[in-house]
């Protein structure tokens, strides 16, 4: 890797702000599946906010991002308004992934995030291919694919990380080491002693960050991507992390020790990045204070907005399993759509799914 | 008998098979420390030791193999998915490996293995998360796939399906973990065929065919049906392979309508293939053409409302054996 | 028109589309500087290079993956499986990745890819050489599925999925790859819509419906039954999802008797969706029961002798058509 | 690992000879391809024989033996007979799998040789299991896995090291390192300067022997299996290997030079070993010739064996898909057998395949 280059930084307090929103966004949502107001299942990021923060923060607006189910704050990270993430928790037509993917499902072609994924590591090929299309197209871009501890046993992290590393594709693997898969700690999950030396395995350069310090991440990324649009290639990145809630909203984590969790909240990554701000001058307890405010406005309103949105109406519900339309005309596009549907399709009026037709 | 849960009988199946044969072991992601994702494997680990209840890492596919490679040489695995839709990362090593290794070894190698765990859709879980695989795996010779509805059947098939000298599929349903049912006593050994369906309740004029999540379903929609002087005869699958003809038969030739009311996908579904054997048959004895309930062909939507529509649902089932009725 | 093989129409439909579209890359094991294991991809390095023509490791799940990412931002990769049975290890990318994106992300990320090459049972490979896996994939909604039996429609239907915006799998017939055939010269765009079948020989006693490997055989039947003043329609289906409805309810209004004959297992199989739909659709037209001639439900054994006994075949198809036609 | 412990060790003459028998045996299997009366796929050993040779040198007879399609040799090696071999290749009832595995799945249960796996990789979790299965028992075995330098690019692999690792297996991983996948070179499907390097990735201690060699082999083997047998551990073995012919019968191996092949000729395992022994007096001209004849002629008699062979009997069609009975009685075994097939089912009558129902 060549030496750190300065890169074009995102303001700080900005930043702050952000993972503020991400913070409260994730209380509000934890508050709102108890209210039953969310459904299905739900993964917290609170207390890794300093990894994706400091992601986004060294990486420019059209490089590709995505990652696992644990995927609110990469949305809202990338720009997604939280109003069209909250409304896609409450299963609207107004969510960022129109109410039919739900919380594991993120997705914002806008802002190229490119999901939220739910089968561990089935996303890391994804992200590969992500790459193989930038440097296919000769263009300069990015790649950042963050995935969990527990994704680093499966087949398809092994193989992509091997083809990414074969191809030298510009895609930067963010491990974000929490330590936990669920209820098994890391130690149970992998024959190593440290993550990262599985990077070796693939001739990938790989780092150790403290993913509870913004700044460290923002820095080590941005060296990193740096080096990569230079000329392209694979890295590896473990960020050391952890989530302060359970694996999920079922989860009551008993899996770890009280005093365990206390110490990393005493590391908690806000606190941290406001006090080195605070201690530089660059932030006053009134701004901060303000900051946190709007967070918890901008996250009320979103309940508000994910209440009145519209459901997904059910005349389309048969929309979105074939997209229309092929390169040339002439070609069927949707097999198996209900007759008198929404949308014509007079191609096949005799071709409707065997399983509508008591549906009425 | 006693009234327990789905959830309990399944484990008390679990417990008595550890018990009874030390060749059997259990394997999965979360089933000891954690006591199971949905806690079937409660207070195993404690009863029967860190040797023989297993944690493992996420690597379904190299498990699942690890499984198969163990029953070459005798051992008895019960492997768990937590999710039949995680299967679906292991599928070459349940497909290839398993129901193969018998006929190309020459019968030397029989595999008796059993996976397990929830299968099709729970509850918003969205598309990557609600997988019912039944038909994957039902269409592959040398596989047995059972899908019980009820707690009794849940015990009864699981500990049949470990003492199996195959592999066999126990599909379970995770919306149904939490119902109860009565059970035999602990001290009765309940041990239900693989291959044989049950009239869940006796009719005249339809045959509403179903198993797992659908039973209770049927169940439901039957006694509606009864307002409107409609009797339906609910026939539970409990397995679909070896599928039980003749249950399925006798029903139609006493009812001359039939409703398969599944939980996949209707496109070469299990309600295919039962409609298949029914007019290939007994093709005389139909009064009307078979329909299948099943969920719709797309992937499933998150949203509560549109995936209500999507699953197999009384409104539906309803409309169906109208239909076949001409009611 | 001029004769040429299976082999070179599947040829000359990816030269054709890689020129047409840049974003269009072939990638997968050996197809590059090995000419492709089957020779499909012959030439195609030399003509387009090595960006676009894209030697793999044995990575299925991962390079399946890579193009489903790749399909994500614009581009349109076809991804050769060296055969489908190597597809099952790719499985997960295959049935969930590419199909549920759609759906998943509200419409934001359709996946223009198409997964291609030989699927099912070819001589003497073994149990684990030998999967059909058409029944597999078709049952997966957000799936496209073809499997051309001539070359004429092998180049029409790869072209037309090359340009489809959904994922799509062409099965190829690796027994068919030297078999010859009639196609429109290189300068006519050829392309043959996807869910459409075609009556490959006109009859009025019985349809018998095919695709793939069992349209030959399904011709030669006919030939042979012409003798025994049976006159056969040969229906090959082409795609089987979507599934051509109209035609087949069309040959069925007209010959009232059905076989089909399919290369996969029976269970769950093409032939038991094909029957649901026309006793669902036109139960009044069929004189007799439909009766379906699969693979036997055994995984395949290696022996030539048994081989033959488990596949579809011609002693096979003569006794159904004749049982259908209680000749 | 421990150092070096002296272990019982087979005959080398004895061992040349099976060398020689694997030779002889592939290349009359390559002849009788030909004259077609093998079918599918043949991938032939010839040029690796050191590798199986010297692996099983080192180990008990007890001990468990799984690889690959390219199995002839591991068969040979473990104590098939070449008849039975042979029969199998031609698809025989008097073959190792009873003619229905073929050439891809050689199985031998009595002497513990596990298969012949087709799908790249597929076998290497199977192998984790029975090593599983040794150490659930308390066994000291130790179980062999081979397997070419393409399976280790496969999820499989991955994840199956990662297990033996982590629940300290007994299990050698053997990586016959040819230097090619069909026709793709190591250089092109793996990232690492050295397939050894990958074992790093697991924890697991990995070496390199060269797979010329059959005493370094055995002797690299032995050490690794001795220090098992004391306490339960996956190692890996890299065996720098060549296969003179293609892939499989049909490849003309265009992917290499006529030098490199000749270089690996002049290095061939069985002139090696057999230089060796006649340098330490161990073995005469005369000596040699007599063990070469009688491998041949053992090899023209398993010929004539597997031609005189009855084929599988078409009535027992259903009997190898369902294994018969249960731990307990009552419960009906095979599922969906025809009518009146040669073993009673009273159970099913009427559950007969129904592709079978056109079949008298
Ligand atoms: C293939 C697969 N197996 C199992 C699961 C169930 N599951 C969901 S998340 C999870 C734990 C993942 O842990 P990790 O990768 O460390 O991410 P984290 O939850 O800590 O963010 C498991 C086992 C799944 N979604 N996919
Ligand atoms: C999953 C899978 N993909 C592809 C194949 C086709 N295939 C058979 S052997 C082979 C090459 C394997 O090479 P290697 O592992 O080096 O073993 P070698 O043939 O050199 O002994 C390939 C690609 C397969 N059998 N399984
Ligand atoms: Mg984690
Ligand atoms: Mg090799």
């Amino acid at each position: 890797m060549t030496a750190m280059q300065p890169v074009e930084q995102r303001d700080e307090v900005e930043m702050l702000s952000l993972m503020l929103l991400i913070r409260r966004f994730e209380e509000r949502a934890s508050q709102q599946y108890q209210a039953q107001k969310i459904g299905g299942f739900c993964h917290l990021y609170i207390g890794q906010e300093a990894v994706v923060a400091g992601a986004v923060a060294a990486v420019r607006d059209d490089d590709y991002i995505i990652t696992a189910y644990r995927d609110h704050a990469h949305a809202l990270a990338r720009g997604t308004s939280a109003n069209a993430c909250m409304a896609e928790l409450f299963g609207k037509e107004t969510g960022c992934s129109r109410g039919l993917g739900g919380s594991m499902h993120f997705f914002d072609k806008q802002h190229h995030m490119y999901g939220g994924h739910a089968i561990v590591a089935a996303h890391v090929p994804l992200a590969v291919g992500l790459a193989f299309a930038i440097k296919y197209r000769g263009e300069d871009r990015v790649t950042l694919c963050f995935f969990g501890d527990g994704a680093i046993n499966q087949g398809a992290f092994h193989e992509a990380l091997n083809l990414a590393a074969l191809y030298k594709l510009p895609v930067v693997f963010i491990c974000e080491n929490n330590l936990f898969a669920m209820g098994t700690s890391v130690k149970r999950s992998t024959s190593l002693k440290q993550i990262v030396d599985r990077a070796e395995g693939y001739d990938i350069p790989g780092e150790i960050v403290d993913g509870m310090n913004f700044r460290e991440v923002r820095d080590k990324i941005a060296e990193v991507v740096d080096s990569i649009r230079k000329e392209p290639h694979p890295a590896f990145l473990e960020a050391r992390t952890y989530r302060y809630r359970g694996h999920s909203m079922s989860d009551p984590a008993s899996y770890r020790t009280k005093e365990e969790l206390e110490k990393y909240r005493l590391d908690d990554p806000i606190t941290r990045l406001r006090a080195q701000l605070t201690r530089e001058g660059k932030l006053t307890n009134e701004q901060f204070d303000r900051l946190d405010k709007q967070a918890k406005e901008t996250v009320m309103a979103a309940v508000k907005f994910a209440e009145n949105s519209p459901e997904p109406p059910l005349d389309k519900l048969y929309d979105y399993t074939y997209a229309d339309g092929a390169v040339e005309p002439g070609v069927p596009a949707a097999p198996e759509r209900p007759e008198g549907g929404p949308r014509a399709t007079p191609k096949q009026p005799a071709d409707r799914a065997a399983a509508t037709e008591d549906r009425r | 008998m006693r009234e327990i849960t789905y959830r309990q009988a399944l484990n008390e199946a679990l417990a008595e098979e550890l018990e009874r044969d030390p060749n059997v072991f259990l394997m999965g992601e979360e089933v000891a420390e954690y006591q199971g994702a949905y806690k079937v494997s409660h207070g195993l680990l404690e009863r029967f030791g860190p040797r023989r209840i297993i944690d493992t890492p996420i690597s379904e596919n190299g498990f699942a193999g690890l499984g198969v490679g163990a029953a070459m040489v005798g051992l008895r695995p019960i492997i768990e998915f937590m999710t039949f839709s995680f299967s679906l990362v292991a599928f070459d090593q349940v497909v290839n490996n398993a129901p193969n290794m018998y006929t190309m070894s020459g019968g030397q190698f029989n595999i008796p293995i059993v996976f397990r765990g929830p299968n099709g859709p729970a509850h918003q879980l969205g598309a990557t998360h609600s997988h019912a695989t039944e038909n994957f795996y039902a269409s592959v010779p040398g596989l047995k796939v059972c899908a019980p509805a009820t707690p009794r059947d849940a015990k009864g098939l699981l500990k049949t399906a470990v003492r199996d000298n195959n592999p066999v599929l126990v599909l379970e349903a995770e919306l149904l973990y939490s119902s109860k049912g009565m059970v035999e006593p602990p001290d009765e050994e309940l041990l239900i065929p693989l291959g044989k369906a049950e009239v869940k309740r006796e009719g005249s004029d339809v045959s509403v065919i179903c198993y797992s999540q659908t039973v209770p379903l049927a169940l439901k929609v039957a006694a509606q049906l009864e307002d409107e002087d409609i009797s339906a005869e609910v026939v539970d699958l409990r397995s679909i392979k070896p599928l039980d003809e003749k249950a399925i038969f006798d029903s139609v030739a006493k009812t001359h309508r039939v409703v398969v009311v599944e939980q996949d996908h209707p496109f070469c579904g299990v309600g295919a293939e039962v409609c298949y054997r029914i007019q290939k048959n007994i093709f005389d004895q139909l009064d009307a053409p078979i329909m299948r309930v099943s969920q719709e062909d797309v992937p499933m939507p998150y949203n509560e409302r549109l995936e209500h529509a999507v699953l197999p649902n009384a409104e539906k089932l309803l409309t169906a054996v109208k239909q076949v009725c001409y009611a």
